[in-house]
């Protein structure tokens, strides 16, 4: 129950006015030997929990942003066991919880059993695998369980009130509320949060045994608090790539991003 | 039929982004209700008949039985269909469906364009707004068929990622869906994605199959010894196998692109080739590395340039129902030469991939026994790309 | 039926070198024999349907029809015949001919390359030796078709005079049969030329017209009351209009390539602008100076682009059996864009002219009418040229 | 009979040895202004007949030679009224017979009465038009009869006997013999006289009223022996107007083309 207990304590410990923040990078991205020292400088940003992105070649719930991410990461050579010593090279020194998110295809690939052992063994907290909704791969849900990994599942806005029930149930960790149908960074905050408000009341009327983080198009901290009110908090995953794009040239650019990431969380940085 | 969850033995199911379920569901409710609705079919059925043109005819191509000196070959003459491939059967089926379940926006993927272009045609015969993924690197090597969307009021959006071939079309488009998932029904153009495209599109496609058992039976008294079908996705494939899977004494082959070589790192036979994997919303064969990421596939032909398969295919490939082959880029041309100067029949590239595999499979039949291969569409689109080998 | 020295009134003949008369007897004695035999007409329909795909539907236009609120349109679908025009159920009929009497090389001249590649798909289909002749002109506006002939096996000889259009392609290939009579059987394209061809090519084309009557009372209970047709050598009209001739209320139009105008120098509309004359072999009406030398034709569409008509034609015009109009260039492409987005049809150039005289034609009809418009060919062809338009 | 009288005088008076020589040329080719001196120079160089082409657009019977020499006709503005004038010209010094040769459709469009009353008004004898067989165009053969001008009409290779005794009665002045099957200039003679022989003797068997000249291929004065042997003589055209296209840049092309023509006719110039 070690794992578990990350992501589980980190909601339980929460302020009832502090909004929990999860980052999403793709592992390697602009390359691997940066992933671990960017990690700290997020979390000691204002980080509560790190998405780290397993690049794909085909990632077809991505937006440009993150289709590039993953295309350089690729292009460096990052696969699965990388990512692996990364999250253990981490973990060594910190407690932060880390969720992996990336596509089946590799996953199987490298062997559903292996994965979830080594991904375990690392120090992995949760997993979410974007084209494995709940119901669709039983054995991948069982195996989260058998490894103590939290399998996070999505709910989109025209997810069956009947379904967000399930997917509460299947998933640990917390729930991954997806704002706006449409891929990773494709609008931005402002134009999300006007028809948001009724969907996560919708959610929040179901999603009963989860946290519920709230994801997709939140590019600032006024766009993050007008979203996540009433949720627990928000993931922000292509504005921090994107920012990370147009300084990465720079020698600077670690602390930078973490000039972003406060202003991300607090307004200022 | 596949099982509930959408499985045909291992293979299948829906792995798609959690938006795109309800969309899935509605489509197998609707689905499951017109496949036996009589006005459905009625109406599908006529457009068929008046609109494409069907039935297409089983020809007899006497120059090319007379080359190998064996068995009689037929071809089934889905080139003849309006737009010019077998494609516009599972189109029109599609849009039809499109209508009943109210949707106003059709999108698409293209390989060699002809997808696109049935596409574009239905949309235009409905006046429905219609937009088409294609590859960056098809765009160039199938400029006709891209005219042709355009004539038909289609929008062509070239999609630069990767190989910029069918594969990455395919990914644009389901992002396109998972967008705009509300009022946008998304035509899938082969026997591939997620349940129930795979399964709609073989009983779309069907017609060629059922057609074909009953011109064998009108023209040679029994059904026949041997069916071909070129395998991209495996549509045409499907179409003309499933009515007779049950017919054990009809052998199948479904003949892949090897490319430059199954041995090479540039072909497209998936089932040859590639491992069990999820793509596009299910599992099955596909061409990948190592790791798990997709390998770019290659071949000349746009319409067999993916590095997946139809789920079924993955199934008849493992029980053995089907046998699976592949012949190379340079075969192909040979199979478009063959069938030209033979039959008068410029099939398409794609389609000569079954005529280059039958100096495989001649020599193994008997004069009494007879050939059928499903002649999918014609090459029209491809003489630029013939012209360069030629 | 023309008169015994090939005349339709006052048009027709046989005004041809004296080489060629031997071969015109023998051709007008082997078509009267296989006009009426069992086993010819049996292989040519048995051909048409097994190999061109006939019969081709009648397709109900209900966009178009929607489009100008009058009139039912339908649209026989000679674009979803093998090789993508009318063209090839001449072009079988003739070189079965060939075969009976022994003529073992084939010649041809083509427009827009349809005649062409129909006369090369039988020829290889029949294994016999092509040579097409083609106006250079002609050759570079439509790429596509020439590259299917080489494809097809069939030889493709430039024509350097004139205009380098279809017209001079005509006079290199009687030249050539001029010194070849003997082994060689020249397949006129259209209904031109001397006595028997009019009469013969209307002969092989009138089962346009037959299956439209057929299924004008299966569909609509009743013939049409409104026929259109292009007209360019004329063989599509012809063979649409012939077998509704005596059917006094359905009324027939045919219609011609205006180009940049009748009013100037640069169009194709023979009966519109043009005066009777003898040009290769048949006194019919002509575009022509006032010193009679041929004037140069001109349309967008090649295969309208020739000075001369099928003397039947000359013949229907004067008795006024059947209304003769045309349409511009401009008018033309606007007939293109208008099918296509509205049926998903994308017609050939030259049909097109058939469809943009709808604007003209529909505003006098009836909503208890229906007009059908033979759907002469398919656009695919002209896909370079519409592009350059649009 | 004044005209029909001219080629009738010249077959009587020929001897037995000797061949009459008709020369084709296409009148205005190389241009109109030397039309008339020319063919002055070709009488006098030995020519018997002269064949005065009258240009088309579409001379479909012809080969490039005569293609060529009609198309730069046409070009310079040649038409019927200027050729009438050009043989009104001729006959006002010379009794050289006369023969137009050319496609019925510009004759048909001046008006057949008007062309056939303005020919004979200028003196012209005879008229081949050979896309006009006989019998497919009887106003045309009767016009000739009611103005005197000669209806001349071609034999071919594949006429069969009948129709060349049909040929003999429709004609008048003399048949035209087509040694081979092909358009005009397509063989040259060596080639031609092999298979000759034969259809040479069917002819005579078969045309007793009128002489016969044998044309289509002849090139030389010993293509012309060879070939006519036999015949009452030989035309040459294409063979001619090579000769003038080759030379009718220089000065003294006229000259030339005189000795090129009796050296033809003779043997040597
Ligand atoms: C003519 C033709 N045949 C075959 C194919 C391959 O597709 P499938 O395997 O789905 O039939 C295509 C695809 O574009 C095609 O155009
Ligand atoms: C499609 C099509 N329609 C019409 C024509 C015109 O010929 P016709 O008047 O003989 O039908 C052509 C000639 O090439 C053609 O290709």
């Amino acid at each position: 129950m070690k794992k578990l207990g990350r992501l589980k304590k980190l909601f339980e410990n929460r302020g009832s006015e502090q909004k929990i923040m999860s980052l999403f990078i793709t592992a390697g991205y602009p390359d691997p030997g940066s992933t671990v020292e960017l990690i700290r400088e997020l979390e000691s940003s204002g980080a509560d929990i790190i998405e780290l992105g397993m690049p794909f070649s085909d990632p077809l719930a991505d937006g440009p942003t993150i289709q590039h991410a993953s295309k350089i990461a690729l292009e460096k050579g990052v696969h699965l066991d990388i990512i692996f010593d990364m999250v253990s090279e981490i973990r060594d020194q910190s407690d932060i919880p880390i969720v992996l998110m990336g596509y089946i295809n590799p996953v199987l690939k490298y062997g559903l059993e292996a994965f979830f052992l080594k991904a375990s063994r690392a120090g992995v907290d949760g997993i979410i695998l974007p084209d494995v909704p709940p119901g669709e791969f039983p054995e991948v849900e069982s195996l989260c369980m058998k490894h103590d990994i939290a399998p996070i599942f999505l709910v989109a806005p025209n997810t069956p009130e009947e379904r967000m029930r399930m997917i509460d149930k299947s998933s640990r960790g917390f729930v991954y509320c997806v704002s706006v149908t449409g891929v990773t960074g494709a609008r931005d905050g402002s134009e999300v949060s006007q028809s948001v408000g009724k969907f996560i009341d919708k959610v929040r009327n179901n999603v009963k045994n989860n946290p519920i983080l709230i994801g997709f198009g939140i590019r600032t901290h006024q766009d993050a608090m007008a979203i996540s009110r009433g949720v627990d908090g928000f993931i922000v995953g292509s504005a921090l790539i994107d920012y990370i794009r147009s300084v990465s040239d720079q020698e600077d650019w670690i602390k930078k991003t973490g000039d972003f990431v406060r202003k991300l969380k607090y307004g200022t940085s | 039929m596949p099982n509930s969850r959408g499985f045909f033995g291992n293979y299948g199911g829906r792995y798609v982004p959690e938006i795109l379920l309800p969309a899935l569901d509605d489509l197998n409710k609707a689905f499951s209700e017109v496949r036996n609705d009589k006005t459905f079919q009625k109406e599908y059925h006529g457009l068929l008949q008046e609109y494409v043109g069907r039935e297409t005819p089983l020809t007899y191509a006497g120059r090319l039985t007379e080359h190998f000196g064996k068995a009689r070959i037929y071809l089934k003459r889905e080139d003849l269909c309006h737009t010019g491939a077998h494609k516009i059967n599972n189109a029109i089926g599609q849009v039809l469906l499109a209508r009943k379940m109210g949707k106003t926006r059709i999108i698409a993927e293209t390989g060699a364009g002809q997808h696109g272009v049935a596409t574009a045609t239905v949309c235009a015969h409905f006046g429905m707004s219609c937009i088409i993924y294609m590859g960056a690197e098809d765009i160039s090597r199938q400029k006709l068929n891209v005219d042709r969307m355009h004539l038909l009021g289609a929008e062509v959006r070239p999609v630069k990622s990767g190989a910029q071939t069918l594969s990455n079309a395919i990914n644009e488009a389901i992002r396109d869906w998972v967008s705009n998932v509300d009022n946008t029904f998304y035509i899938i153009g082969s026997a591939v994605g997620p349940h129930p495209y795979p399964y709609m599109v073989r009983e779309f496609q069907s017609v060629i199959g059922r057609e074909t058992m009953d011109q064998s039976l009108r023209q040679e008294g029994r059904l026949p010894d041997h069916v071909l079908a070129c395998v991209g996705g495996g549509s045409n494939a499907i179409g003309i196998f499933y009515p007779m899977l049950d017919h054990q004494n009809v052998m199948l082959y479904g003949i892949e692109a090897a490319g430059e070589g199954v041995k090479t790192p540039r072909h497209a036979a998936t089932l040859t080739g590639g491992l069990p994997g999820i793509l596009h919303g299910s599992l099955s064969y596909l061409l990948q590395t190592q790791q798990g990421q997709i390998a770019e596939a290659h071949s000349v032909s746009a319409g067999l340039d993916y590095p997946g398969v139809g789920p079924e295919h993955s199934f008849l490939c493992d029980s053995g129902r089907v046998t699976y082959a592949s012949v190379t880029d340079e075969e192909a041309i040979e199979g478009v030469r063959l069938l030209s100067s033979k039959e008068g029949i410029i099939p398409a590239l794609e389609t000569a991939h079954a005529i280059a595999y039958l100096k495989v499979l001649m020599p193994t039949t008997e004069t009494s026994e007879f050939v059928v291969i499903n002649c999918s569409g014609r090459g029209d689109k491809d003489m630029e790309t013939i012209s360069k080998f030629i």
